[in-house]
């Protein structure tokens, strides 16, 4: 019973943590200019981000060696440290994001400016990190973001025509108000944001932090097949609910108020508060977890003690590391840069970044010196290449689409 | 001495003919045991005729997945050998001048 | 760079097998992470420094092997990146005898905070953390 | 590695050369130049238009839609600030950008009102008269605003 509990808990968990700013706005933004024409794009991001965390998960229960610690000793220092800059920049950018988005929740809850949310959200992150052990606030964050199903009781309570919608996903076409080069930079973006990097940090790290054995695989892995997957459920109602409302009314989302108005028709007040509540959590959980995946992949490059189990008195860099991030993080924000534009960029960017940790981990996966019988198997492998060319491609055509369609404007 | 200062080196053999570049430095652990773990003494050097980035060392292991990653990078290293320690003459951070006959052994590793 | 002489096939023999534990010295100790008696992370192998042969000089037949003299972490990463060489006084050493075994990590049979290796985390420790409250507790 | 990072930074210095080229040339008003704009501030007030619906109706709370016409009102700035930086030689092209101008200015000032009306709305009931009254007048104005640049994006051939 206990057992069946926890493999509840992680699913749901799982499911609350998948969605965060980036999936939030990208899916509301693709949504609102392209209905459900890029939902196939989300698939193949679940599929890949299952793959992928899977995979680190198992090097991490296996070996007991973290992601980045894995990149550094297979790449070397040079490549490594090319890694671990892209890798930082990227997470920065992810928590400044992730601030700035509880901060603009809070705004729609309160009236009050975000930039007056902003420290108070910096504190709480930080208290949260320093002070809250990592199982209880993985599981609190989780469970409450999970709070984002309203996106699809929403889209119920809409009453859309499904079989236009399912003739949008099932046919994708572009639109003749979008160009085809938006239409591919959203899908890059939509993948970004689905195989945001940070996730596998924090994934394969949080392994070590718990302490995960071979035995815990099995329940690593439903958390992962069952959670993702239901995660990337949750994505496809955030842009059909924008496709339902936004898109006839001729609104292209450029901000959070805009991403909640079809909440708020559906459901009324009620369903606007149940929302509001599960994008702070989803997005306090992102915060925590991209802070925490930018101290791990410090630590972890330079051999430094890490983790939430120890006080911060025995991790003292990796603590100090990540109270820099933060400031570092307020502080872009503190130039009254838009949030939302630091999400859209930075989903862009991950995908851009996916093969730098993509490779080491499929070729450690392989390796028996670190892995023992534990290798990947034929069927993980091909899937493994198969994932690997999508990578490549995307993170190839990233900056040129860039360029080309003034990031998708 | 320090290691990275011997890895990338050129090899070249007593006439002066480049061989290739160090890739690798090959030690046992094998004398009489000291206060925790044996000394461990310098077996020899792996030369790679075209590159010095080991990078993973496919070349000295079975391993062959994932394909193609391990096929590529075990032709890059095609052709690489190990020298012993007793066929070495100068050891430098430009160069690694091998003493006249030496032996190339097969790099592999036992895995 | 001139192209380099290929060693036919044929003429590269099996090799000997010494008796113990091989270790490729960049494939199973750079860049690995080194775990002190209580299995916190101290460092990771940033460089191995080895006892003999002089850089350069003509080695005399029949000499005894070099053998690791330690492992080299600190400042030694930042010229291996970007080249050039670290001063010797600012190398930080970890002896080879307090090294208790190589796996996928390397083990030392000491504890990290008798090692220099670990000093700006005592630093900080010692001068940032007890600044803040709570950092000295264990998370609830 | 070492030499996809050069890469890297020819691609940056592109990146930065194109950049260059593109603000240092400012464009002259077209449909072309002026559509995205006009659509950012189409979408915008179209946006605030259904915030003050939802709020008539009581779906969402004062604080959310105040939230999203000030959110909208920034929008407008911003593509008000692109257009003021075109530069527009000929008579004709003067009149089209003042013409762009003017619509957009009277959409700032529907959304101006919009948030101020909606931010007053905490208080009271929406379903009380006074209060649906007003919302009614500021939806009014939002949409009198919305048609004029509509016609105006159709005059100007932006579809």
């Amino acid at each position: 019973m206990k057992r069946l509990l926890g493999v509840a808990l992680g699913i749901l968990t799982a499911i609350g943590g998948f969605v965060d700013i980036g999936d939030l706005v990208t899916n509301a933004v693709v949504g609102s200019r392209f209905g459900l024409s890029l939902a196939w794009v989300v698939v193949i991001g679940v599929l890949g981000i299952c793959l992928f965390a899977n995979m680190s998960g198992r090097v991490a229960a296996v070996s007991g060696r973290a992601t980045f610690e894995v990149i550094r000793e297979r790449m070397g220092p040079r490549a490594g440290l090319a890694n671990l800059g892209a890798s930082f920049l990227i997470n920065l950018m992810t928590v400044t994001a992730e601030i700035g988005g509880i901060a603009l929740a809070l705004q729609l809850a309160s009236g009050v400016s975000y930039m007056l949310w902003v420290p108070f959200a910096l504190l709480a992150v930080w208290l949260v990190i320093w002070r809250v052990k990592f199982s209880i606030m993985e599981n609190v964050t989780g469970l409450v973001g999970l709070s984002l199903v309203v996106f699809a009781v929403a889209l119920f309570l809409l009453k859309p025509d499904w079989g236009a919608l399912a003739g949008q996903a099932f046919t994708p076409s572009v639109s003749g108000e979008e160009s085809v080069g938006a239409y591919w930079y959203y899908a890059i973006a939509l993948f970004g944001a689905a195989m945001t990097p940070y996730e596998v940090f924090f994934f394969s790290s949080g392994a070590v932090e718990e302490g995960w054995k071979v035995k815990d695989l099995v329940q690593s892995r439903i958390n992962v097949l069952m959670g993702f997957p239901l995660g990337g459920f949750l994505s496809i109602a955030i842009a059909a609910c924008a496709a339902v409302v936004l898109l006839p009314a001729g609104i292209s989302v450029t901000t959070l108020s805009e991403v909640v108005l079809p909440v708020a028709q559906a459901g009324g007040q009620l369903a606007l508060a149940v929302l509001i509540l599960g994008i702070v959590a989803a997005t306090f959980g992102a915060a925590l977890e991209t802070t925490l995946s930018s101290g791990y992949t410090l630590a972890q490059f330079f051999g430094w003690p890490w983790g939430k189990f120890r006080r911060p008195a025995a991790a003292s860099r990796f603590h100090v590391a990540m109270m820099v991030v933060l400031l570092a993080g307020v502080a872009v924000l503190a130039t009254g840069v838009d949030p939302i534009l630091v999400t859209e960029y930075s989903v862009v960017f991950s995908a851009i970044a996916l093969p730098l940790t993509y490779l080491p981990i499929l070729i450690v996966a392989n390796d028996p010196q670190y892995m023992g019988k534990h290798v990947n198997g034929r069927a993980v492998n091909v899937a493994g290449l198969v994932y690997l060319v999508i990578i490549l491609v995307a993170s190839l055509a990233a900056i040129p689409l860039m360029i080309a369609t003034g990031a998708g404007a | 001495m320090i290691l990275t200062d011997v890895l990338g080196s050129d090899v070249v053999d007593n006439s002066g003919q480049r061989l290739g570049e160090v890739s690798d430095v090959r030690f046992a652990v094998d004398a009489s045991p000291g206060q925790l773990l044996s000394k461990a003494r310098m077996v020899g050097i792996v030369v790679s005729p075209r590159t010095a980035s080991s990078f993973l060392g496919y070349e000295r292991r079975g391993i062959t997945q994932p394909w193609p990653v391990a096929q590529l990078l075990r032709w890059r290293h095609r052709g690489s050998f190990l020298v012993l320690w007793e066929d070495i003459a100068v050891i430098g951070p430009r160069e690694v001048v091998l003493r006249p006959g030496f032996t190339a052994y097969e790099s592999t590793l036992a895995f | 760079m001139s192209k380099a002489k290929r060693i036919h096939p044929l003429k590269i023999r099996p090799a000997p097998r010494p008796a113990g534990l091989v270790l490729d010295a960049q494939l199973h100790l750079l860049d690995r992470q080194m775990l002190d008696v209580d299995g916190v992370p101290v460092s990771t192998v940033d460089d191995v420094e080895l006892s003999g042969p002089e850089p350069d000089e003509r080695i005399p037949e029949g000499a005894e092997a070099p053998v690791i003299s330690a492992l080299l972490t600190g400042p030694v990463l930042g010229t291996r990146i970007f080249g050039g060489r670290p001063p010797s006084s600012r190398l930080i050493r970890i002896p080879w005898s307090v090294v208790a075994g190589v796996d996928t990590v390397v083990k030392l049979g000491v504890r990290s905070d008798s090692l220099d290796a670990s000093w700006v985390e005592r630093w900080l420790r010692h001068h940032v953390i007890p600044r803040i409250p709570g950092g000295r507790h264990d998370p609830h | 590695m070492s030499k996809s990072s050069r890469s890297l930074a020819v691609v940056l210095a592109l990146l930065a050369v194109i950049a260059g080229l593109v603000s240092g040339c400012s464009p002259r008003p077209s449909a072309d130049t002026l559509e995205g704009p006009a659509k950012e501030v189409s979408s915008a007030v179209r946006a605030a238009s259904l915030a003050v619906d939802l709020r008539m109706t009581d779906s969402t709370t004062a604080s959310a839609a105040s939230t999203a016409a000030d959110d909208m009102l920034g929008e407008v700035e911003a593509a008000t600030d692109k257009i003021h930086g075109f530069d527009a030689p000929t008579q004709e092209e003067r009149t089209l950008r003042n013409d762009v101008l003017a619509s957009f200015s009277a959409i700032s000032r529907a959304l101006l009102h919009a948030r101020d009306v909606l931010t007053a709305s905490s208080g009271e009931p929406a379903a009380s008269s006074d209060g649906q009254a007003r919302l009614a007048t500021v939806q009014a104005e939002l949409r009198t605003a919305t048609d004029q640049l509509d016609s105006l994006m159709t005059k100007a051939g932006i579809q």
